[in-house]
């Protein structure tokens, strides 16, 4: 029953934004506070309820076969774990920025996150494609918010691609209709291996480009340094960090039902889209000037390691890819949320303008620095550790290349970003006037702390189980079946 | 019979299509969504899916094209910087 | 002019290409007569269980209500989205509508066209139609008010602010019909189990918990079409502003 | 079968049709009919696929058998999300004609490299 | 998915390494007390710390029990000396902590590999075919031959602290993870490597003209006595390889102390520039130079000699006779170019008298006993160590009695006088010029433009048309259908 309220609480906050607009105007400032610390808690308490035992809750009473199920296992707790976080750090910054500026940017920010956790948690294959809509429209508007030329061109693109991307998606979803006549991804795994191998051929590659295209990976990523790049700061903090989670977790969920056993070269193509990632964003992030266009760019890269990750199809493969996802999604937050701050301060993006900030932001670089030693991967922070088992999940799948990539791209990436602490600390010009927001600064340095705690998660015996109880629980999918068909 | 005037639908559904890809003037691009929107609506009926279709017509036909229209006379209103070549 | 068309040829080459990948899928299933998977149940058993008649409506709004609340917030998000992308620019009394024949002709009309969008929202559970078909008809409905009678007339009559209220309202008054479900314990949205009137199959007053959905997903439809049309068509005057935080090279 | 391949076959040319004006043409006009083609295109397909040769439709006093009323639901709902999604599209192409005075796909490349 | 379990190794070679490093960092902590002037008590505090940080991450990487977290700490003893460089300038130091970096997940790699197959990478021999990773990850560690193009550059541009422990200690880390490797295909590798890398290094030092970079060169030719050594493969060799790696850091690290305490007062390292009278001007500096240029050139009585004939016993035991000869060759090439350091840079008073940029002969009047005390603790240990060369061989468990019987004393003074006699004959052709040399590193740069060659490439399909991105997503999905058609 939890679980379904993280759907719903903040699908009606949405809905009654505009009432409260309407009427009582003075209240909106403290209701969209509340209503913001209301959803990551009731996000926060789903995901622990998921994880002890998978919940599950038939809507409109109906069985699986029938209506939709959704269901909390512990992968979609985890993912649910990791959007509530990151959720709940983009609405303080934006809330902090924006306080209760055009009431209509928090409508699309609940409406976001409602469908983000109505994707984790439902059991529907169209359902999610629904959800996942709602989710991408939201996106879109949130990149275009500021209405600046910059922000309306990216969105464009972000929306046009991104709509192609849908329906490839929708055209896998036709074929599997056409195929099994059953939408429940529960029964689609069990009834997927009976249908013709070309049928399948096609449902699998439709979707897998629908998905690559939403994730951002390297063939098909050219939307995503422009929308991260343009969008406002709490905003690109919230895309970079948390949306491309939950379209990975999509990805990750569609390929474990469907395709673990029926059509295993779903898996090398991910590994291979994975390490093109993992090149392309590092090689390109090399050349950018602009710090947040840098930051989107290294997004590509890190969404390749997740994918590396993923493409091994094995429960430490798995475990390994999430451990990442939640590391990059603090870095990443921290980092675009300081770096938005200071390109906004300083009225520029150019790395090059932003020369000697350490002798007048001192605390801002000492917290930029934490955060970009994490994702280079030096070793006592959590960056290092998830590259650690990613390399060794992916040597134990057998994909050598991908795990050179690996080390390659860190080589790279410790270039670029110690370039940017080099301008940073070398001598600069006199400061601009110092408008010193606690709130970027606080939510960065909490970012930067949860990196070095996670980096001892691996040490401590009873977290470390935590993580890899997430792999050895997706890669079961006869578990997953048996419990949403069980009633 | 209906097997003769659905593909007849069908034939007119992709000439339809092929002029709004190919003509030059936007405007009479968007005419042949709509007729395309409206034929699209009548091969729903012939498949047996009047929800379909009644949806179709009122909101594919009747409200995106008049957004397309909007949308047209907006960008004619303050005249073109340099003519869009094709 | 080779070139432009050689780079034609070869994209029209590579759609074709993607195209025959679809179609070999489609070859590879050939399409059976009988109808598997959950379809058949619904056929023979939508009567009872949900007391609709319009099978298509009862999945819409019973077996798989999440899909339209989904749909329903799909909406919501575009429009609220499409206000806030024009709500800088200030709304002008442009034009003067048509000839005055048209006019009275069109005064003529619209009595019956908001009877027939009434008709289609409240008949969704037995007849083809529903929520969303009538609320679009609704809208349709301003739209024409718009072009005939001139953009100022109807501003007057139909305030933004209440297309808000009457969206939203509609909005929540499906999830508060929802919640009917989950405060009885039979799950979200449910119809029958959670105690909605079945009534007689095929009457108007019958289908549970149906003819109640389509009528809040009617109001938010017709509210939130007409809301995007009418911002859409605002005089812009407004110059897009530079990104506050960037220096334009 | 003849009616549900031909629509099979029409929906997969008109999808090809909607990728190529997205593709071969620069105004951006274009580029939003070409996304509607081809969402019209995976609505035919989602419809034809439920098809049931000398069915009825699915209102429930049905001589004889009845089509599959599924597709249909999604149908509707396919409409409605790619409307809204259309609707985003002309939006966001009013607001670009704002600041770049032109609909020319190639002359929009502020953000590259 | 194990948890990460730290295991110790402590053996004789282990302990034996420890202890260096203890000495090195107590002798380099107490010259840097003098190094960095009173005022500057900020950096003085730090150059006398970071030696100490320095320590403790190397113990913690030779006592580490597996290649993980041999590989960890090797990174944190470079990152540590990442910091040391940092104050004089930045360029170096990141170009040293990018092929520190390279080499050590190099040896990540190898480690994920070898736990994916073995199930343990325990520290010791490592499945053949990994070798090639191994090698080439403590390669970049130890500068061998074809990956020895970042050592002259950094080590003559470091701090002089930072450069002692930099040829001191930090080189000798891959040493041992050398001496840990040394199973049969190896030694056949290094064998080759060794007299190689100790000619090479030969040449280049004889044509060089900056003190620093000449001492580079020395150590790469000694670092080939040392692979030599280990070439073998024998335990006497192994014994060998341990003490000449210990004899090397104590007089090399003399030298570097030297030549920097000369160059800060100078200001320049640049040798033509120096040499009117600096002996006088530094007396107890130049005894120290003698000791350890006397040590470098394996005079009698020196650790040096001890080290190099216990090189010689081992090659002849398993009658490598021709790599003798090379060696021998190698010390008249060394005896060669420290002539001509000591006439050019102490004593040649040259025709044109060139003065130094800012020479401030106050500096080297002024008392220094903190830096003589380090370099006295240096000179000393390399005397003892001369004096009783038994100590460290019993210690390892190898008594190797003949050390100074008439045949070993012979073959050490040979190629001392005939390298004093061919000084003398090509004094004139040894001047100091201002000839360029040709090195690897020069190859680097031509490299360097190829490498940001391909982030142009990349760049040039981000052209920033849609249509474009459209095109690229209808390739991606054709070749996804394609591949999974396939298999």
């Amino acid at each position: 029953m939890i679980s379904l309220l993280t759907v719903l609480i903040p699908l009606t906050w949405a809905f009654l934004i505009p009432l409260i607009h309407i009427f009582r105007k003075t209240w909106l400032k403290r209701a969209i506070l509340l209503f913001g610390i209301a959803v990551f808690f009731v996000t926060i308490s789903a995901a622990i309820s998921g994880w002890k035992q998978s919940a599950l809750s038939f809507l409109g009473g109906w069985p699986a076969e029938l209506g939709i199920v959704l269901i909390v296992d512990k992968l979609s707790a985890a993912f649910l774990f990791l959007s509530a976080i990151g959720g709940g750090a983009a609405f303080l910054a934006s809330y902090g920025r924006l306080k209760e500026g055009p009431w209509r940017y928090y409508v699309i920010f609940f409406l976001l996150q409602a469908s983000m956790n109505g994707v984790l948690i439902t059991g529907d294959i169209f359902n999610l494609y629904v959800f996942y809509e709602v989710f991408s429209l939201a996106a879109y508007l949130l990149v275009a918010f500021t209405i600046s030329w910059q922000a309306i061109e990216a969105g464009l693109k972000y929306l046009v691609l991104g709509t192609i991307g849908a329906f490839f998606i929708l055209l896998g979803i036709a074929y599997i209709f056409m195929a099994t006549g059953s939408l429940n991804m529960a029964v689609l795994s069990l009834v997927l291996p009976h249908i013709p191998n070309e049928a399948l051929t096609v449902i699998a590659a439709s979707l897998l480009i629908g998905l690559f295209i939403k994730i951002g990976a390297f063939p098909v990523h050219f939307w995503l340094p422009d929308a991260h790049s343009s969008a406002q700061t709490a905003v690109s903090a919230l895309l970079s960090g948390v949306v491309v989670k939950v379209s990975i977790y999509t990805l990750l969920r569609l390929s474990l039902l469907l395709f673990l056993e029926t059509k295993p070269a779903v898996f090398t193509v991910i590994t291979v889209v994975g390490t093109l990632s993992v090149l392309g964003g590092h090689l390109m992030a090399l050349r950018q000037e602009d710090i947040k266009r840098l930051l989107a760019y290294s997004t590509v890269a890190q969404i390749g390691y997740v994918l590396i990750g993923v493409g091994t199809g094995m429960a430490a493969g798995i475990s390994a890819a999430f451990f990442h996802a939640i590391n990059h999604m603090f870095m990443k937050v921290g980092l675009f949320i300081a770096a938005g701050h200071i390109a906004e301060d300083m009225k520029t993006r150019n790395i090059y303008d932003l020369r000697g900030l350490y002798h007048h932001r001192r605390w801002f670089v000492i917290v930029f620095s934490l955060l970009t030693a994490a994702i280079v991967g030096i070793h006592p922070l959590g960056g290092f550790m998830s590259k650690w088992y990613l390399m060794l999940a992916a040597t134990k799948a057998g994909n050598v290349i991908p795990a050179l990539a690996l080390a390659f791209g860190t080589v790279i990436s410790a270039f670029y970003y110690m370039r940017v602490l080099s301008f940073f600390y070398s001598s600069g010009d006199p400061p601009p006037r110092q408008t010193y927001p606690y709130w970027n600064l606080a939510i960065a340095g909490a970012c930067a702390l949860c990196c070095v705690f996670l980096g001892i998660v691996p040490l401590v015996p009873s977290l470390w189980k935590l993580v890899s109880d997430i792999g050895l629980n997706a890669v079961d999918t006869a578990e997953y079946i048996s419990t949403m068909l069980s009633k | 019979m209906s097997a003769l005037f659905y593909s007849f639908v069908c034939f007119f559904l992709i000439l339809t299509a092929l002029v709004a890809s190919e003509i030059k003037d936007i405007l009479s691009a968007v005419i042949s969504l709509s007729v395309f929107s409206v034929l699209l609506a009548i091969a729903f009926v012939a498949l047996q899916a009047p929800d379909v279709a009644l949806t179709q017509a009122v909101i594919s036909s009747g409200l995106i094209t008049s957004l397309f229209l909007v949308a047209y006379s907006q960008t004619q209103k303050e005249g073109r910087r340099e003519n869009d070549e094709e | 002019m080779s070139k432009s068309c050689f780079l034609r040829i070869v994209t029209f080459l590579l759609c074709l290409a993607l195209g025959w990948q679809f179609w070999k899928g489609i070859l590879a299933l050939e399409p059976t007569q009988i109808i598997i998977g959950p379809a058949a149940h619904y056929i023979e058993s939508a009567a009872e269980e949900t007391g609709a008649t319009n099978i298509v409506a009862a999945i819409l709004f019973d077996y798989r209500a999440l899909d339209t609340l989904g749909e329903a917030s799909v909406i919501y998000t575009s429009v609220c989205g499409i206000a806030m992308l024009f709500a800088k620019s200030k709304f002008k009394i442009s034009s003067t509508g048509l000839s005055f024949i048209v006019k009275r002709g069109v005064s003529f009309i619209i009595p019956f066209l908001l009877l027939y969008a009434a008709g289609i929202v409240l008949m969704g559970h037995i007849s083809p139609g529903g929520g969303f078909q009538g609320g679009a008809v609704f809208a349709t409905a301003t739209i024409l008010f718009c072009i005939v009678y001139g953009s100022g007339f109807e501003a007057v009559m139909i305030k933004p602010k209440t297309k808000e209220l009457i969206e939203s309202s509609g909005a929540l008054m499906f999830v508060l019909i929802g919640f009917v479900g989950l405060w009885t314990g039979a799950g979200f949205l449910a119809n029958i189990a959670a105690g909605y009137p079945k009534g007689e199959v095929g009457r108007f007053l019958s289908g549970g918990s149906i003819p109640l959905l389509n009528i809040a997903v009617g109001m938010k439809v017709s509210a939130g079409l007409s809301t995007i049309f009418y911002s859409m068509i605002k005089l812009l005057e407004f110059e897009v502003t530079k990104h506050p935080g960037v220096k334009n090279k | 079968m003849t009616i549900i391949t031909l629509s099979h076959g029409t929906a997969i040319i008109l999808f090809c049709i909607g990728l190529y004006t997205i593709i071969s043409k620069r105004n951006l006009f274009k580029t939003v009919i070409g996304l509607s083609l081809m969402e019209s295109s995976v609505l035919l397909l989602i419809v034809a696929a439920g098809f049931v040769q000398g069915g009825r439709p699915p209102i429930l006093p049905i001589e004889g058998i009845a089509v599959n009323p599924l597709p249909h639901a999604f149908t509707l709902t396919a409409i409605v999300i790619g409307a809204s999604d259309l609707a985003l599209a002309l939006a966001f192409v009013i607001k670009l004609h704002q600041r770049y005075k032109t609909v020319d796909l190639d002359k929009i490349r502020g953000l590259r490299g | 998915m194990e948890i990460l379990k730290f295991s110790f190794v402590f053996d004789k070679l282990s302990l034996s390494m420890a202890m260096l490093a203890l000495f090195m960092a107590i002798s380099i902590s107490i010259f840097s007390l003098d190094y960095v002037e009173k005022k500057q008590a900020k950096e003085r505090r730090f150059f006398v710390l970071s030696p100490w940080m320095f320590c403790v991450f190397s113990c913690m990487a030779l006592f580490s029990g597996d290649w993980f977290f041999f590989g960890v700490f090797l990174e944190m003893s470079s990152i540590m000396l990442f910091f040391m460089i940092l104050p004089l300038n930045f360029r170096t130091a990141l170009y040293y902590l990018l092929t520190q970096l390279s080499g050590s997940l190099l040896v990540f790699v190898g480690a994920a590999i070898m736990i994916a197959e073995r199930g343990s990478a325990a520290m010791g021999p490592v499945p053949p075919h990994l070798l090639w990773l191994f090698l080439s990850g403590l390669g970049i560690k130890t500068a061998l031959l074809g990956l020895h193009f970042w050592l002259p550059k950094v080590h003559s541009e470091a701090p002089t602290p930072t450069s002692a422990l930099l040829s001191g200690f930090s080189v000798k880390l891959g040493i041992y993870g050398l001496i840990r490797l040394a199973s049969l295909p190896a030694t056949d590798v290094l064998m080759v490597l060794g007299p190689s890398m100790a000619l090479y290094g030969i040449i280049q030092a004889i044509s060089q003209h900056d003190a620093k970079r000449l001492l580079a060169y020395h150590t790469i030719s000694q670092l080939g006595y040392i692979v030599t050594a280990i070439g073998t493969g024998t335990a006497l060799g192994i014994v060998a390889g341990v003490y000449h790696t210990v004899a090397h850091a104590l007089f090399k690290g003399l030298l570097f102390l030297c030549i920097g305490s000369i160059e800060k007062a100078y200001g320049t390292r640049d040798l033509s520039l120096w040499g009117h009278g600096t002996a006088r001007a530094f007396p107890v500096t130049f005894a120290f130079f003698l000791v350890g240029a006397l040590a470098i050139s394996g005079f009698p009585g020196m650790s040096g000699f001890a080290s190099k004939a216990m090189i010689k016993a081992s090659l002849k035991e398993n009658s490598f006779y021709t790599v003798v000869w090379i060696l021998q060759a190698a010390n008249v090439g060394t005896v060669l170019s420290f002539c001509k350091l000591s006439y050019y840079g102490f004593f040649f008073k040259g025709d044109v008298v060139r003065k130094a940029p800012h020479y401030n002969p106050l500096l080297s009047y002024k008392k220094r006993i903190f830096q003589n005390t380090g370099m006295a603790l240096l000179a000393f240990m390399t005397i003892f160590l001369g004096i009783c060369p038994q100590l460290l061989p019993n210690f390892m468990g190898m008594n190797f009695g003949n050390f100074f019987e008439t045949e070993a004393l012979l073959s050490a003074i040979i190629p001392i006088f005939t390298g004093g006699i061919l000084f003398i004959v090509f004094k004139k052709t040894l001047t100091p010029g201002k000839h360029k040399i040709y090195d690897l590193d020069f190859l680097l740069i031509k490299l360097y433009g190829i490498l940001t060659l391909c982030p142009t490439i990349v760049a040039k399909i981000h052209t920033g048309k849609l249509r474009q991105y459209t095109i690229h997503v209808i390739i991606a999905a054709l070749v996804i259908f394609f591949f999974l058609a396939r298999t």
